[in-house]
């Protein structure tokens, strides 16, 4: 019940919000914080929603609309509750009616995504959640200052991740004709149950559509444009849950349907992670752009959540799955609070800002916060997911890669500070307007993320506990007797 | 064997004629000979209510509508006169093709060997294979279903042409011009 | 029969591609009209010609709905013809070209 | 099979055919109150009665479903699939009707709305028919109300595309005729069932071969497709919208019922890869074109081939499956299609209006509802979710994949992915801020279309999400 | 083990202090100082009380929580804990309350206390831990919080670019730490110290050096060792007290600590042993030398610390663990010392930090000059004074372990150490005040100096609301007693209490025999010493010198070599080796490769579907017979195929 509700309840309410008339944006713009907050509790006290179920297909293979809880997507749609919350809360738009309807309607397919246990289910909120990001970015996208026109992007996002859906389509209709079901994700881990012919091409189709949202280098090229070009709100989202249901969907159906295509294809993807690694922190090293600087240390940073996956490793896979959701939470805070300095100074050119912290001590906190989670701050939760994954990378033989995977460390210390000194110290920036500090809607907005990325860092048994239990040790098992 | 032989020169030379002459006109004249040319054939073929047929509709009703048309049209100051060639290399692309099916036609029929059914009776008989008696018999029993769909498919070219050519008559007042749709202009195709 | 069916298909075919070239190659509306009468005929004398071999005679009634339609089409093809040029200068299909792309 | 033998129709087999004639009957009684009806009311009162015997053939319809009926000594197959196809051609009757109120001045309603009729009966007829005889009858029957319907506006381009369309389609009616002619020849009979059973020779290849030219010139599959683009945007809106459902519906029955049961089994697969070859091109080049159209029915048209493309790849490899969700592809795009053509309706002054693509630039903020639903049938076309498109394309590419076409699905995959662009064009071009000055923003006189609107969105819906599997509402193939 | 809550008031008090401050700094106004100092004195008292607990048996131990099963998280309590605790807390009390004075009237004043308790806890995290992870979370944090306090005046651009660099150089050396810690995990699967030391057996030998090589790379970066020390001298940046007790007193010896606490894993690995020893006396010479080199006080300063690291280094590398901790603990009270004297110099001339305009001080300030006196002797081992005692320990402690060439190293830096330090103090102190002299005619060019001096005028002109003088000299005074004291604590050698102190840790070692008595190397220092504090007093201190000071000066500032004035090219070679080249692949791939390279694809293949599309287009000649050509075309190809099919049966 609560996790229909969790997929159905935000994409009807937006339909009745953009049903609504011309005036109502402040209420709009209310209920969407009602029905974040709400999914938010509702998440968190009951964890154990049990599934739900409705048959779908018969033929040619049978599917159902089966939505439930799973040991990582239970904390996914936890942080993206947050950060619709957050968005919502923080950030005013014009036409915030639309904005919220869509918004709502993006939480919904998301939730949809992470929430289905059916792989067509999977396939087709895939798909949906591209609409509405789409649709925002075109409607509220805000361009660099002499950047292309508006919608260039918006195209770039929408032709990559729709080409990915495409495959994933095929992918899964031949998963379903060969398996006969696709009922399956989070099921017992029928190891073989697709042959040698038909697994390579599955498994390439699956994995060329989450390498591209991931996005995974050379794939990634639409996603600094999209991430600089979104509304704080979405780009958070998008970047701290939507990047993520690549590398969700390479643990919940590469890892026990796909076993031996994924080893099979573990160099190749090693070396894509650790060039996305490499490649995204030198790049970001050099961004003007303060959100395309996030967005090339997102690249970075997948990449090694990637490696983590391929490895193996309990330890690396636990670690994976920490750093999917610290990844989110500092990327959802930096994002939004970059948002906040841009509504304030009107630029995101490090060029033109500077010395902000003089006059907002509590916006400086607060990307600093962020910008230490994203440099993986021992003590935050970045620092725990790197830690366990490498940890994992190295016990499972691949000493190379942990090695080179050390030097973005370096590099990131590098960006984040550049990024949060260029934007906060110094002497203040010419011909920037002089602003009111942090406001306690901003601040509520960050607050659940960074307590987050405390408790998160603190203790992340509680999300990676299930990579030591069955199945994946299985996985991992035959990871061994390589 | 030299009648048929005869006619197939005959429908051969009137059918390129049909499609090479200058004026329509002539072209109708082609066809005419071309259809007696085919409905001899028919008769030689035990078909001889088709041949009629092919007399009666095809010269009769279609021909006349072709040079009713041809009036019609020729009452302006420069009958049928041709603008620019806009395709003026098309013949040798579509004679190709045209070969190609030609010698798919000849190949198929050369591959296959017919047994000609044996047919009682001389055609004229009453009652043999393709009298009207036989032909009536198979058109009113077994195929009514076509038939009746003909009756149909006349229905719409009556008031499809109807509802052209009203359109086509501006000075006549919108409300008359229905009521000649049904009643009108007839004519031409029941003749 | 004296004359081998396969002569008569031949000669159907022989007409249909004069037809077809006719329909290509003639510009002026009313002549392609009559090669597609062409194109019917030529298919009536192979339905014919094998009704007479197959003794059936599902092929006259075919080769008679045949000419019902032709005579149908060529009605309002005529009349098509007539609404598209009466008020052109030329009869002449290559001057109503105005959808293309 | 002698003239003795031979049996009047029985009550079954007017049954059986019932639907077909009481719309084509209904044709006539249009025509007739037409004399009676005043002035004011002849276009309300055409459109009514025609409502009204649609209707009734459908619900007919819904009674026959399920049953099996070989009528008029096998020249007509009532139930299996060709009932859930006759269903299709009304339900696209109906909605051309809503679209405009008929087509042409209020003197020409009846009588367009006859011939409107008339060509449902014929793509009615053509769903049904099972020997050659009728499927001729039924394909011309349903061309010639088009040649007129297309001609019946005071455009030049109308009476252009009448005449190209007319000019083609007898064309490609020769080469189909000629064929028949052909497998009448190589198997002596008319009936498809006597087809199946014959002898293969090259006779009879050759026939088939023509058949199905004439069958893909009708199915507009490429490269018999150049008519198509020119045809739709010449014709009035709502006999475009007409033509791309009904004539694919009927020109589909045919074909499916021609590959799967008129051919030797032992040839059957190489007889038919030419026609999954032009599926194949159909979806790339299809696409391909519309990527570069700006007017809106052109686009649509362009579309339409692509989206047959699908349809047809749903047949490959003959499976009992690939009908049922060929049919199930072809019922979602009937509702999509006619539901961006209601929305297109509902953006121009009358049922006759060009439509370019420049007018839906910031559509959803000056009639959101409209953009809404328009985008909503643009994502069904282009297979996206929450639409009965992406079902039914799940639904094929498991299928094709299933029978061993997996090259077809890749196809199938490449082509929708040109499509996305197509498609969502027109979605971006109505959600990008634009200034409002330069756009002319027409309204629809009446209110009708939006029910067409409304009813096809819901079923795109449903037919996506509702736990419904094609194979329980279809029948197995008879 | 049992577990002892009272670990966490020595541990957590700090961060409560922290939090307040940091929550409510704004209202606290000058509470701050006093709260902060208040939270750091609680946790010294608190772990005086536990004094006894560490020194019975193992210590003890308070379990946390667990990561993972692999990753538990405990405190642990023992004598080297206790040691850094009591500096931490003790030595950080002091520069507490001192920086209450120091800090008067600055506008941040309760986010620098925030600052400064956020680093104690930091600081006593990384010696509380009972793991390596633990160990480099506090690791972490400390380096964090000497970033903030470094970068504290961040309206400075020099300040924001210290900061920066120091955080960047620490994070190398974390990831040394992290990656010893995938060989541990990799090879024991458990992170905490007993485990680890329990099965050092089970490493190779190549892994043992890995994992020490690993762990000294974080010690390099932390303790400012060669070629990682470039960052100490410019962290300069931050208010002295922080000098005083991050960059002197503390965190820059948690090195010392690491190696210390590893001293299984370096008696196992002789190899670690002579590297780290060899790196460390590189660094005691290399910060001599420089610091010969320097005009700014804090700079002196910061070199000599460098140097006294490189001893401590040396020393707890080639093992002789007791000595390098006794002159970590002597070094901080004398450190600490010196700098709180230079701050109180700084404070009274208006943050001026070049000694060249300084002189004459002694009358001036008496108080300061006393203390920078004491502190001075100490530091070049003045017999008497701790610092004696402690460096000749770890001399002769590289004697006993067999390492002759550090040896002379070390003796040589002593000598260096006490011609830098006494210059640094005569020309400070001695002969006319120099403040109000036109810079040109010192010679002054050096740029940083320049800045820093101008920009800290501007950073805090109102930092002058001078507090009661008491608050800054009382914490000196009270640092004297120590630095002069402590070393005696090693009177004795092995039966000293310092050795008896740490033998249950370190066990007893026993000199390999021949070595020379402890005796020679005192002696040789000693004269080594006074030959430096001669060479010094000659150039700065003599009567004559002091009389043409302003000339001599100018002659010196100008004629440095410039090696000396680059610092023998570290920041550059660094800076062209990494810095510069990330940045330039940066850009190649920024500018380059995405948009032109790997984005071209993706363009082509949209753009040529386009073309494909308008291709199409054009097929559409609008005329019906090209359409009808096109059917007969099709149907050609049709028949053939057809026919093939036919006739292939």
């Amino acid at each position: 019940m609560t996790v229909t509700a969790l997929v159905i309840g935000p994409i009807l309410l937006g339909f009745i919000l953009y049903a609504l008339p011309k005036g109502a944006d402040g209420f709009a713009r209310g209920t969407g914080i009602a029905v974040a907050a709400l999914a938010f509790l509702a998440i968190a006290l009951k964890p154990d929603a049990p599934d739900a179920s409705v048959p779908w297909l018969a033929r040619p293979f049978t599917a159902a609309f089966h939505l439930g809880y799973g040991p990582i997507s239970y904390w996914v749609v936890l942080l993206l509750a947050a950060v619709i919350f957050g968005g919502l809360l923080a950030v005013r738009v014009p036409r915030a009616r639309e904005f919220t309807a869509q918004m709502l309607v993006l939480q919904g397919a998301m939730n949809g995504v992470f929430l289905a246990k059916d792989l067509l289910l999977f396939a087709l909120f895939w798909d949906l959640m591209l609409i509405p990001v789409f649709l925002l970015m075109l409607g509220w996208g805000m361009p660099a200052r002499g950047a292309r026109s508006r919608g260039t992007a918006a195209w770039r996002y929408l032709i990559y991740n729709v080409a990915g859906g495409l495959t994933l389509l095929l992918a899964t209709a031949a998963f379903g004709v060969v398996s006969g079901s696709t009922d399956v994700i989070g099921a017992a881990a029928a190891t073989g149950a697709i042959g040698e012919v038909w697994g390579a091409w599955i498994f390439a189709g699956f994995a060329f559509a989450f390498l591209v949202k991931t996005p995974v280098w050379p794939l990634h090229t639409w996603m600094p444009d999209t991430y600089a070009e979104l509304p704080p709100p979405v780009v958070a989202a998008v970047s701290a849950v939507q990047s993520k249901a690549g590398l969700y969907g390479f643990i919940v159906i590469g890892l026990p349907f796909l076993t031996t295509q994924m080893h099979a294809a573990a160099p190749l993807m090693f070396v894509l992670g650790l060039v996305a690694l490499l490649y995204g922190a030198f790049i970001a090293l050099t961004q003007d752009d303060a959100k395309r600087v996030l967005a090339y240390s997102s690249l970075s940073h997948l990449g090694l959540i990637l490696i983590g996956i391929f490895s193996f490793n309990p330890i690396a896979l636990a670690g994976a799955a920490v750093y999917i959701i610290a990844h989110g939470l500092f990327s959802a805070a930096g994002f939004l609070t970059l948002g906040y300095v841009e509504e304030r100074e009107e630029t995101r050119s490090l060029a033109h800002l500077g010395g902000l912290a003089a006059e907002n001590p509590r916006l400086c906190g607060a990307l600093l916060v962020t910008a230490l989670g994203a440099l993986g701050l021992p003590g935050l939760a970045g620092f725990a997911g790197e830690l366990l994954i490498l940890t994992g990378v190295y016990a499972a033989g691949f000493w190379w890669a942990a090695l080179v995977a050390l030097v973005p460390i370096v590099i990131a210390a590098g960006y984040m500070l550049r990024l949060f000194q260029t934007i906060m110290h110094g002497p203040k920036g010419a011909d920037l307007p002089e602003r009111h500090d942090l406001t306690w809607r901003e601040g509520l907005a960050l607050a659940p993320l960074i307590v987050g990325l405390v408790l998160l860092g603190i203790n992340p048994h509680a999300v990676a506990s299930f990579a030591l239990t069955q199945p994946t040790i299985g996985v991992t098992g035959v990871a061994g007797n390589r | 064997m030299i009648g048929f032989v005869l006619l197939a020169l005959a429908m051969i030379a009137s059918a390129l004629f049909t499609v090479t002459a200058k004026k329509p006109v002539y072209s109708v004249v082609g066809l005419l000979a071309n259809f007696i040319a085919l409905a001899i054939t028919y008769l030689t073929l035990h078909a001889e209510f088709l041949a009629v047929m092919q007399i009666v509709v095809y010269s009769g009703a279609i021909l006349i509508l072709f040079v009713f048309v041809i009036a019609l049209l020729s009452s302006g100051t420069k009958p049928f006169e041709a603008g620019p060639n806009r395709m003026p290399r098309a013949l040798l692309p579509a004679a190709l093709f045209g070969l190609v099916g030609l010698a798919a036609v000849a190949a198929a029929v050369g591959g296959t060997i017919f047994v000609p059914a044996t047919i009682p009776g001389a055609t004229g008989e009453a009652g043999v294979f393709g009298s009207v008696a036989d032909f009536g018999t198979a058109l009113f029993t077994r195929n009514l279903l076509p038939f009746e769909v003909t009756a149909f498919v006349l229905m719409v070219a009556i008031v499809g042409v109807v509802l052209l050519a009203a359109d086509e008559s501006p000075l006549r007042a919108p409300k008359r011009a229905q009521r000649e749709s049904i009643t009108g202009p007839r004519e031409p195709i029941a003749r | 029969m004296s004359v081998p069916p396969g002569a008569y298909v031949i000669l159907a075919a022989v007409l249909f591609f004069i037809g077809v070239v006719g329909v290509i190659a003639r510009r002026n509306p009313l002549i392609q009209l009559m090669s597609i009468e062409l194109l019917f005929n030529s298919a009536n004398l192979v339905l014919v010609t094998f009704a007479r071999v197959w003794g059936n005679n599902a092929g006259h009634i075919f080769a008679f709905l045949v000419i019902t339609v032709a005579a149908a089409e060529a009605a309002i093809g005529l009349a098509i013809v007539v609404i598209v040029f009466r008020k052109t200068r030329f009869v002449d299909v290559d001057e109503v070209a105005a959808l293309k792309g | 099979m002698s003239p003795a033998t031979a049996n009047f129709p029985t009550a079954a087999d007017i049954g059986a055919l019932l639907p077909a004639t009481i719309v084509a009957l209904t044709a006539l009684v249009a025509l007739f109150f037409d004399l009676l009806a005043p002035a004011a009311t002849r276009r309300i009162l055409a459109v009514l009665v025609a409502a009204i015997g649609l209707a009734g053939a459908g619900i007919v319809l819904a009674l026959h479903y399920g049953d099996h009926t070989v009528a008029f000594d096998g020249a007509f197959v009532q139930g299996g699939f060709s009932t859930v196809f006759s269903e299709i051609v009304v339900i696209a009757t109906l909605a051309t009707l809503t679209l405009g109120l008929g087509v042409g001045r209020d003197d020409q309603v009846a009588g367009s709305t006859a011939l409107l009729l008339w060509s449902a009966s014929g793509a009615m007829l053509m769903t049904g028919a099972s020997n050659l005889l009728t499927i001729f009858l039924g394909i011309e029957l349903l061309s010639l109300g088009l040649y007129c319907l297309c001609a019946i506006s005071t455009r030049a381009t109308a009476r252009e595309a009448a005449l190209k369309y007319l000019i083609l389609s007898s064309m490609a009616s020769g080469f189909l005729v000629f064929g028949m002619a052909l497998l009448f020849g190589a198997s002596g009979s008319v009936s498809l069932s006597t087809l199946a059973v014959t002898q293969p020779s090259v006779l009879f290849s050759l026939g088939a071969g023509l058949f199905l030219v004439g069958i893909a010139f009708k199915l507009s599959l490429v490269p018999f497709h150049l008519w198509t683009p020119d045809v739709y945007e010449g014709a009035p809106l709502a006999v475009t919208a007409f033509m791309s459902v009904v004539t694919k519906a009927g020109t589909l029955a045919v074909l499916c019922r021609f590959a799967y049961a008129a051919l030797p089994a032992q040839t059957a697969t190489a007889l038919l890869v030419p026609v999954w070859t032009v599926a194949a091109l159909s979806m790339l080049v299809g696409n391909l074109a519309a990527l570069a159209q700006t007017d809106m029915k052109r686009l649509l048209a362009y579309s339409g081939v692509a989206q047959v493309g699908y349809i047809v790849a749903a047949f490959a490899g003959q499976s009992a499956a690939g009908v049922r969700y060929g049919i199930f592809y072809l019922a979602a795009y009937t509702f999509m299609n006619l539901g961006a053509f209601a929305v297109v309706v509902l953006m121009s002054r009358d049922a006759d209006a060009v439509v370019g693509v420049s007018r839906f630039a910031g559509l959803a903020y000056r009639r959101p509802w409209l953009a809404a639903a328009m985008t909503f049938f643009l994502l069904g076309l282009a297979g996206l979710p929450p639409t009965a498109g992406f079902t039914g394309k799940i639904l094929i590419l498991a299928t094709t994949v299933g029978a061993g076409y997996a090259w077809l699905g890749g196809v199938l995959i490449l082509g929708t992915a040109i499509s996305i662009y197509v498609y969502l064009k027109i979605v971006r071009a109505m959600f990008v801020r634009v200034d409002m000055a330069h756009v002319r923003d027409e309204r629809a006189p009446g209110a009708l279309p939006w029910v067409t609107v409304a009813v096809c969105a819901a079923a795109v819906f449903v037919l996506g999400l509702y736990p419904l599997t094609p194979s329980n509402v279809l029948p197995l193939l008879h | 083990m049992h577990d002892y809550p009272l670990l966490f008031v020595i541990w957590l008090f700090p961060l409560i202090g922290a939090l307040v401050l940091w929550a409510f700094g704004p209202q606290l106004k000058s509470l701050g100082g006093p709260i902060g100092s208040a939270m750091v004195g609680v946790a010294f008292v608190a772990a005086l009380f536990a004094w006894n607990d560490a020194t019975t048996g193992a210590g003890a131990h308070q379990a946390l929580f667990a990561w993972l099963p692999q990753f538990v998280f405990g405190l642990q309590w023992d004598r080297i804990s206790l040691v850094w605790t009591l500096i931490i807390t003790g030595v950080g009390f002091l520069i507490h309350v001192y920086s209450i004075g120091y800090m008067a009237g600055d506008h941040a004043f309760a986010r620098f206390f925030a600052y400064l308790n956020f680093f104690v806890f930091a600081m006593l995290t990384l010696v509380l831990s009972d793991n390596f992870v633990g160990l480099l979370v506090g690791w972490g944090l400390v380096g964090l919080a000497s970033y903030l306090l470094i970068g504290f005046y961040f309206e400075r651009p020099s300040a924001v670019a210290a900061s920066r660099k120091a955080f960047v150089i620490n994070v190398v050396g974390d990831i040394g730490i992290l990656y010893a810690v995938f060989v541990i995990v990799a090879k024991i699967g458990a992170i905490g110290y007993g485990d680890v030391f329990a099965n050092v057996a089970k490493f190779s030998p190549g892994e043992l050096f890995a994992v020490c090589l690993g762990l000294f790379i974080g010690c390099a970066a932390k303790s400012a060792q060669v070629p990682l020390h470039t960052w100490l001298p410019d962290a300069m940046e931050g208010p002295t007290p922080v000098s005083a007790l991050i960059h002197a007193a503390t965190m820059v010896t948690a090195g010392v600590y690491l190696i210390a606490r590893c001293a299984p894993l370096w008696n196992a690995s002789s190899d670690a042993r002579v590297l780290v020893g060899s790196i460390g006396a590189l660094t005691a010479i290399t910060g001599a030398i420089l610091g010969c080199a320097q005009w700014d006080i804090k700079r002196i300063l910061a070199y000599s610390t460098m140097s006294q690291i490189g001893y401590m280094i040396m020393g707890v590398g080639v093992g002789a663990f007791d000595a390098g901790i006794l002159h970590f603990l002597t070094h901080a009270f004398f450190k600490a010392q010196l700098f709180l004297g230079a701050g109180i110099i700084i404070h009274n001339l208006a943050d001026e930090q070049d000694v060249r305009k300084m002189g004459g001080l002694r009358r001036k300030m008496p108080f300061a000059f006393a203390a920078m006196l004491i502190g001075v002797l100490s530091i070049c081992g003045i017999p008497g004074f701790s610092g004696y005692f402690s460096k000749d320990a770890v001399l002769s402690g590289t004697l006993a372990h067999g390492h002759p060439v550090m040896w002379a190293v070390g003796v040589l830096t002593a000598g260096l150490t006490a011609y830098y330090m006494f210059r640094m103090l005569f020309v400070t102190f001695l002969g006319q005040y120099r403040g109000h002299v036109d810079p040109s005619e010192l010679g002054l060019r050096h740029p940083e100096l320049a800045g820093t001096a101008h920009a800290a005028h501007a950073a805090d002109e109102h930092g002058h609301a001078h507090a009661p003088a008491w608050l800054m000299s009382g914490p000196v005074a009270l640092l004297m007693i120590p630095s002069v004291l402590i070393g005696w604590l090693d009177l004795g050698g092995d039966a000293s209490p310092w050795g008896r102190f740490f033998e249950p840790v370190f066990g007893h070692f026993e000199p390999a025999a021949g070595t020379p008595p402890e005796s020679l190397t005192s002696l040789v220092v000693l004269v080594l010493v006074a030959a430096g504090l001669g060479i010094a007093y000659a150039r700065y201190g003599h009567p004559r010198a002091l009389i043409e000071a302003i000339p001599r000066l100018r002659e010196e500032t100008v004629r440095m070599p410039a090696a000396l004035t680059n610092r023998f090219y570290f920041d550059t070679a660094i800076d062209a080796l990494f810095v510069r080249t990330s940045f330039v692949l940066g850009r190649v791939f920024g500018t380059i490769v995405d948009p032109l390279a790997i984005d071209a694809g993706v363009r082509e293949a949209g753009f040529s579907a386009q073309w494909l599309g308008h291709l199409f287009r054009s097929f559409q000649t609008g005329l019906v017979r090209a359409y009808a050509l096109a059917l007969a075309f099709g149907a050609a190809c049709f028949a053939l195929y057809y026919v093939m099919i036919g006739a292939g049966r």
